[in-house]
């Protein structure tokens, strides 16, 4: 196998070490920020890192499955967002808070 | 259309229909909901029409038409179907549901025109109708556990329709517990066929039946099917479950002739119909089968003697015909069975709907006792009544005659009848006959005696019309299975019903012992007279005005007393199982679950405690900190990976 | 870079064409804004500008020249890195989403060809709507980096409407896009050529009388385009976000010289896009009445006797000029409209677009499927 | 797809923004504190109330949230519409034709059940 | 070498936007950062060829499920986050570490397992399915192959709205009548 120069032939592993980044920031930002609101664009990051692999995927094993699949993901993120900020928006109207840490004392 | 389609439409319509309803359930737009059921029903009708017609023309032996939409349960070995089949038998049922369930839409149109309820009535009765199709179609018995199962709840959820009412919500329940109980014999029964011939399709059950009958009691075949009539007697409303029925008559009036009189109550008889070949096998269970339909239609006849709500009489009446119809299948007569479930669902159905029409007509009355003389008030319902009478008191050449009398001579002649269940027979016809006349007279003849404040009057054009429609089916409907011995005077009727019947009924192994044609004219005429004396007997005393209460109480002393309190039995259940039940229950509690049992649960509870109490300090309610321990997992489950 | 060409000339020519196709917008503002000017005023019985050079044509110059001698102001309150950003934002969505409209048919010289649009995208439609929605944006930083209280809500407003009629708009395009079976503009155009022709129901039905515009599949398709491509551009009837009475001038209020010429480009390229797409969704683009381009090529070499690459010239250049006599006549149509209709209320403006519009969008989408569906099944 | 060209396009439509705010700036001249009330927001000439609580309608959120709802469903039937020719003349016209017939059903539903319940009523 | 250079651009870009929308304390600005990755990660597709799909992305992510996230923060009027960042010294090291961790892992992961990939890809060669038209043959699996999960979705998408509705009547927490 020729050796290939890793900045000028860009390949499957390019972009899963970039979705994995992606990922992993979506994370810290999960575990770091405390505003809901955040919290919740930090997972649609997430979602759009995993969406990257899926469709590298697609690509380099010639399946179409892939891209289905970040169809599919992309509805459920849209819902999710849409749950989200519809909870995030009801308790705000209510309590004027956005802090993830109040929700600790929230119950049934 | 292939039939795959319509049995799909068959099934869906009725389904369609009831979300249609379902959800707009608050509206009260009679006249929409009421369309949209009735037409639901009424394509189902037609594609059993369909149906039938294909199933007519095809070769006899090939007259079964299926369809399997899904693999719904594949679990090892076992597979069930989502499949459906029409044959001969459920051919029949699918026509009886679809059209006289679209003749009682129709009418309840007319009926329940001033409840709220109404969409959310007639969602229910597209349920029930639904289901009632699974059962009959389904080829396995787990489906048609579900139907039986879903005309349970429907059935429940209609007698309870008034649920506001305290008493109407506690016969609902009670219709639903007692059910249960048969329907957990259903369930064994299901495990032990399964269990002994490795299928619940119902086919491969009947070829998989033993070919020679099974003498002890122990056999795989007849315990299976001893259950499985137990699972009946509660659907069906037999001796000793037969309890609910009367009080379902809390429903409504259309509901009861639906439900109660010509569709689910025959769930029992048809099940084992299906299953012929398999209670065939099994004698001993066909002896109890015929011991129990010979006791029920004679008991549920005598106190159907001393109610005086015209729909309590009615009820009784059909857990007597269902009697008949189990002493019918117990003696091997299926086919006979069969067409009196069918005569049956006709007239009583008419008769329900023309108690409908008289209680609509006496805005809400159901006391007998303030009726009478309604003939010149309500002249349709009368005259169709009148038709469903003569059908039902076996007035020769009606239908009820053919069916009930081929009954009662199969259940002398059979090689598995024997002359008492005659007699039994026998009695009970002479008691429906009286019954039944006593209510024509207190209800239609004699002398008014309605209140000054009510007015009765006809009912309207959309609830007559079913009533006619019924009442002609009454009249005629005989003439398919026209017994031979009769046919012979009539211009050489074939029996068009046995022959269509023949090729899933398996004959009874036994040789039939000889009769003669003069023993079949000299019984069938002894219960004719009877039926008619009795009848005259009943017209005489409660036209004339004295069939009161108390005088009949006074002739008849502790024997009208114990029959007026139904045998005492709803008392003797309460005496005699659910409080020495409770009682038990609680001196369980009190000793054995207090002092040993929960001992044992508190050590295990509190080392659950401290396990908690342990989680608790990891549970803070910090979603930061439980995507961490989640992150954190990922990490070592990697590491693993990696590592490995 | 990708797809821009594989020899260096034709890269420069094609970077150098997309900025000119750039210019060519920017330009057409200040052309418009006069049009608009002069037209609303002999509308309104007025005389409009009329001092400065012939026609007033030198009023663009002088309110250029106004614009660049405006102070730079910012609001004390406001967000400062937003308020910059977003005029220069509201340029981007709407030139880039024009670029991909095509306005001539290729130019082929040699063995170089060159498409007469910025950059060509096989996904036309979606790219096109996906870059014009993110023209929220701009909306919104616009709206908040004021930190003003009607620029917050004008903005708002705008987002929502926008938002609102993006549903119908999309809807009405799946017609267009069943009907062509591609998302491609190009090809879309290449289908309108020649004469109304109808194949369906096992039979081929041609009108002659009729050119072969989509605009006679899908009329209301084609309605319902325009309405909602007025909300898109917030052009009356629908410019609630800038309701004078209610709120100043909407989501600009704080706004002045160049940054606001900035937005009124952004305004005017998402009018040139609408009428760009109405042109090639439903009136055959580029292509000229009852013909097709290799008609027009042949006419062309033989009635003027030029060669295949001075006819191919021609050919762009009369294809061009068509294209832009269609584009002219809708931008027309909308000024017309803003100065003919009153504004809608802001309730009627909502009930309009998810009432009433999308509705209609959602019956024209299953009765386009159907018509399709059972001219392929049935043949009389 | 040129992507190269749209980012090159992009970039120097951001540069030329850049530049023709930074050339208006030069030309014009930055604002002069005048006055306080210069550099204030306008709010119709009266001065400035205190911004408090920003009254604007959850409306306008609702709005936005049906909005996406509905739009992925439309966005569903881009590939159906734009592969609907194919799929009939490959046969599978039936199936697909009813599956979306089905899907537009429940869109037409949620539709509906939105009007009805009003959520889409701005007074 | 084009190629390349794109890809490294777009990297650039989408992990700086993506790093700006966990760092800046200022949610309008993470907001819009986001949008920008969302951007920058439909012109990923673009280079791998889903051109439906990069539309889609900036359709439904940066055109409709962003603006909304905008338009809820400028809802709130939250001006300026008081603490942006959870407190803790040693929680926050775990996070950051564990994250750190994760990244190492996954990328030694996907450097380990594309070399299996290409192993396995020597020996047997992966069936070629036409990618060209793309979007058709999207269409074709989606509509042939995948039908019940888009039905699926259909319905969860009306539970969704449905859902929203109710939500925001309430007039938020669970007693919404006290």
């Amino acid at each position: 196998m020729p050796e290939t120069n890793i900045l000028t032939t860009i390949g499957l592993e390019h972009y899963l070490v970039l979705s994995a980044v992606l990922f992993s920031m979506g994370m810290a930002g999960v575990l770091l920020r405390r505003n809901l609101i955040v919290l919740l664009m930090s997972i649609e990051l997430m979602l759009n890192a995993v969406n990257i692999s899926f469709v590298a995927f697609s690509k380099f094993n010639n399946n179409i499955e892939g891209q289905i699949m970040v169809f599919f993901v992309m509805t459920i993120a849209a819902a999710e967002a849409a749950v989200g900020l519809a909870l995030a928006v009801s308790i705000f109207k209510r309590f004027k808070e956005v802090n993830i840490r109040f929700f600790e004392h929230l119950k049934g | 259309m292939s039939h795959q389609a319509l049995i799909a439409i068959l099934l869906l319509s009725p389904f369609v229909g009831f979300l249609l309803n379902g959800l707009r359930y608050r509206s009260q737009n009679y006249v929409l909901a009421g369309s949209i059921a009735t037409g639901a029903v009424f394509v189902s009708f037609i594609c059993s029409v369909m149906l039938m017609m294909d199933l007519i023309a095809a070769p006899a032996d090939q007259r079964r038409l299926t369809a399997n939409f899904f693999e719904w349960i594949a679990v090892g070995g076992f597979k069930v179907n989502a499949g459906f089949v029409v044959d001969q038998i459920s051919s029949i049922m699918i026509l009886i549901i679809t059209g006289v369930g679209s003749l009682i839409h129709l009418f309840s149109i007319g009926y329940m025109h001033h409840d709220k309820g109404v969409t959310k009535y007639f969602a229910y009765l597209n349920l029930f109708v639904f289901n009632m199709l699974i059962l009959v179609l389904g080829d396995s018995l787990l489906t048609m556990f579900v139907g039986w199962e879903g005309v349970g709840l429907c059935s429940y959820l209609l007698i309870g329709f008034w649920f506001s009412d305290a008493a109407k919500a506690a016969a609902g329940m009670k219709a639903f517990i007692t059910n249960r109980v048969g329907d957990a014999a259903f369930i064994i029964g299901m495990f032990i066929l399964f269990f002994s011939f490795g299928t619940l399709n119902m086919y491969e059950l009947n070829a998989l039946a033993p070919t020679t009958v099974e003498a002890s009691w122990l056999g795989a075949a007849t315990l299976g099917t001893l259950m499985l009539f137990i699972g009946a007697t509660g659907k069906s409303a037999q001796v000793p479950l037969y309890v609910w029925l009367p009080d379902a008559m809390a429903g409504p009036t259309p509901v009861s002739a639906l439900i109660h009189a010509a569709t689910m109550v025959t769930a029992g008889v048809y099940m084992i119909v299906r299953l012929n070949p398999m209670f065939v096998a099994a004698p001993n269970t066909m002896m109890i089968v015929a011991i129990v339909g010979a006791i029920t239609a004679v008991m549920a006849a005598t106190i159907g003697l001393t109610q005086y709500d015209i729909k309590k009489i009615l009820a009784y009446s059909t857990v007597s015909q269902l009697g008949y119809m189990f002493l019918a299948v117990g003696v091997g007569a299926f086919g006979a069975g069969m067409m009196h479930l069918m005569t049956h669902a006709f007239f009583k159905a008419l008769m329900f709907l023309g108690s409908g029409s008289v209680i609509h007509a006496m805005e809400g009355e159901q006391d007998t006792r303030l009726m009478g003389g309604l003939k010149k008030y309500l002249p349709i319902t009368h005259f169709t009544f009148l038709m469903g009478w003569l059908a039902i008191i076996g007035f020769p050449l009606f239908s009820g005659f053919f069916s009930k009398d081929e009954i009662l001579w199969q259940s002398f002649a059979s090689p598995r009848g024997s002359v008492f269940l005659w007699v039994a027979g026998a009695i009970g016809a002479t008691l429906t006959a009286f019954y039944m006349t006593r209510l024509m007279a207190l209800t239609f003849w004699g002398k008014s005696r309605v209140p000054k404040e009510v007015h009765p009057h006809e009912s309207p054009v959309i609830m007559t019309i079913p009533l006619i429609v019924l009442a002609i089916l009454s009249v005629v409907g005989g003439f398919i299975g026209v017994p031979h011995l009769i046919g012979e005077y009539l211009g050489h009727i074939p029996n068009y019903w046995a022959e269509w019947l023949a090729p899933v009924i398996k004959t009874l192994p036994e040789a039939a012992a000889p009769h003669t044609a003069t023993q079949e004219w000299a019984l069938m005429t002894t219960s004719v007279t009877l039926a008619l004396i009795s009848a005259f007997v009943a017209y005489r005393i409660y036209t004339s005005g004295k069939g009161t209460n108390e005088a009949i109480a006074k002739a008849f002393g502790p024997v009208y007393n114990v029959v007026n309190n139904k045998y005492f039995v709803d008392e003797a259940y309460f005496g005699g199982i659910i409080n020495p039940l409770v009682k038990q229950s609680q001196n369980l509690w009190m000793y054995i679950d207090v002092n040993f049992i929960d001992k044992t649960t508190h050590v295990i509870s509190d080392m659950t405690k401290g396990a908690g109490s342990l989680a608790r300090s990891f549970q803070t309610g910090n979603m930061q900190q439980y995507a961490m321990y989640i992150g954190l997992g990922v990490v070592v489950v990697l590491t693993f990976v990696l590592m490995r | 870079m990708m797809n821009m060409g594989t020899t260096p000339f034709e890269i420069t020519i094609n970077v150098i064409k997309t900025i000119l196709v750039f210019l060519m917008m920017v330009q057409l503002v200040p052309i418009l804004v006069w049009v608009e000017r002069r037209g609303s005023a002999f509308i309104q019985n007025r005389f409009g500008p009329n001092r400065i050079g012939p026609l007033g044509l030198l009023q663009l110059l002088a309110d250029a020249v106004k614009f660049l001698t405006k102070e730079d102001f910012v609001p004390d309150k406001g967000n400062k890195y937003l308020f910059y950003a977003a005029p220069i934002f509201a340029l981007i969505p709407a030139s880039i989403a024009y670029m991909a409209i095509p306005m001539s048919t290729p130019l082929i010289v040699g063995d170089s060809k060159f498409l007469i649009q910025g950059f060509e995208v096989n996904v036309g439609i979606v790219f096109i709507l996906g870059v014009s929605s993110l023209a929220a944006y701009t909306i919104l930083m616009a709206g908040w980096g004021s930190g003003s209280k009607f620029a917050l809500m004008g903005a708002m407003r705008a987002a929502a409407q926008i938002v609102s009629y993006e549903l119908a708009l999309g809807l009405s395009i799946v017609g267009v896009i069943m009907t062509y079976g591609t998302f491609n503009l190009s090809d879309m155009i290449a289908a309108q050529q020649g004469a109304l022709t109808f194949t369906g129901f096992g039979s081929t039905f041609t009108a002659h009388f009729l050119p072969n515009w989509g605009i006679f599949y899908q009329p209301l398709g084609a309605l319902i385009f325009f309405a909602s491509a007025f909300a898109e551009s917030n052009r009356l009837p629908f410019d609630l976000a800038e309701g004078e009475a209610e709120l100043v001038a909407g989501f600009h209020t704080e706004y002045g010289g160049f940054k606001m010429l900035m937005f009124f480009i952004g305004e005017y390229g998402h009018m040139m896009i609408a009428s760009g797409l109405f042109a090639t969704f439903f009136l055959g683009g580029y292509n000229i009445p009852y013909t097709t381009v290799q008609g027009v090529h042949d006419w062309l070499m033989t009635t003027f006797g030029l060669s295949v690459d001075g006819a191919n010239i021609a050919n762009t250049v009369v294809h061009f000029l068509m294209y832009n006599v269609k584009f002219l006549i809708l931008l027309w149509i909308f000024i017309h409209v803003r100065w003919t209709l009153p504004r809608f209320r802001y309730d009627q403006l909502m009930d309009l677009g998810w009432k009433t519009m999308l509705p209609w969008a959602l019956a024209n989408t299953i009765l386009t499927s159907i018509v399709i569906f059972a001219a392929s099944q049935f043949a009389f | 797809m040129p992507l190269g060209g749209i980012i090159f396009i992009t970039l120097f439509i951001g540069v030329f923004g850049v530049i023709l705010i930074y050339l208006a700036r030069w030309t014009g001249g930055r604002a002069k504190r005048t006055s306080a009330a210069k550099m204030e927001i306008y709010e119709c000439g009266i001065p400035e109330q205190e911004k408090k609580d920003t009254k604007i309608s959850v409306k306008f959120y609702l709005t936005a949230i049906l909005f996406i709802l509905f739009d992925i469903e439309i966005i569903f039937m881009y590939p159906w519409a734009v592969g609907f020719r194919e799929f009939i003349h490959s046969g599978a016209g039936p199936f697909v034709f009813g599956s979306m017939i089905i899907f537009l059903a429940i869109f037409i539903f949620g539709l509906w059940w939105e009007i009805k319940s009003k959520a889409l009523e701005w007074d | 070498m084009t190629d390349a250079i794109l890809f490294w651009f777009l990297a650039l870009v989408t992990v700086c936007a993506g790093l700006s929308v966990i760092l800046m304390s200022n949610p309008i600005y993470s907001a819009l950062s986001l949008a920008m990755t969302m951007v920058g990660v439909s012109a990923l597709f673009v280079t791998l060829g889903a051109y439906f799909i990069a539309g889609v992305q900036l359709i439904v992510y940066a055109g409709a499920v962003m603006v909304l996230f905008v338009m809820v923060l400028m809802l709130f009027d939250l001006k300026h986050e008081i603490q942006a960042f959870t407190r803790g010294k040693i929680t926050g090291a775990i996070k950051i570490a564990s994250v750190g961790i994760l990244a190492g892992l996954v990328v030694g992961a996907i450097t380990l397992g594309t070399k299996a990939i290409e192993a396995a890809k020597a020996t047997e060669a992966v069936a070629g399915k036409t990618y060209d038209n793309n979007t058709m043959s999207l269409a074709q699996n989606l509509f042939l192959q995948n039908v019940f999960g888009f039905e699926a979705l259909g319905v969860l998408l009306l539970v969704i709205a449905v859902g929203t509705v109710a939500l925001s009547r309430s007039r938020g927490g669970t007693h919404a009548r006290d």
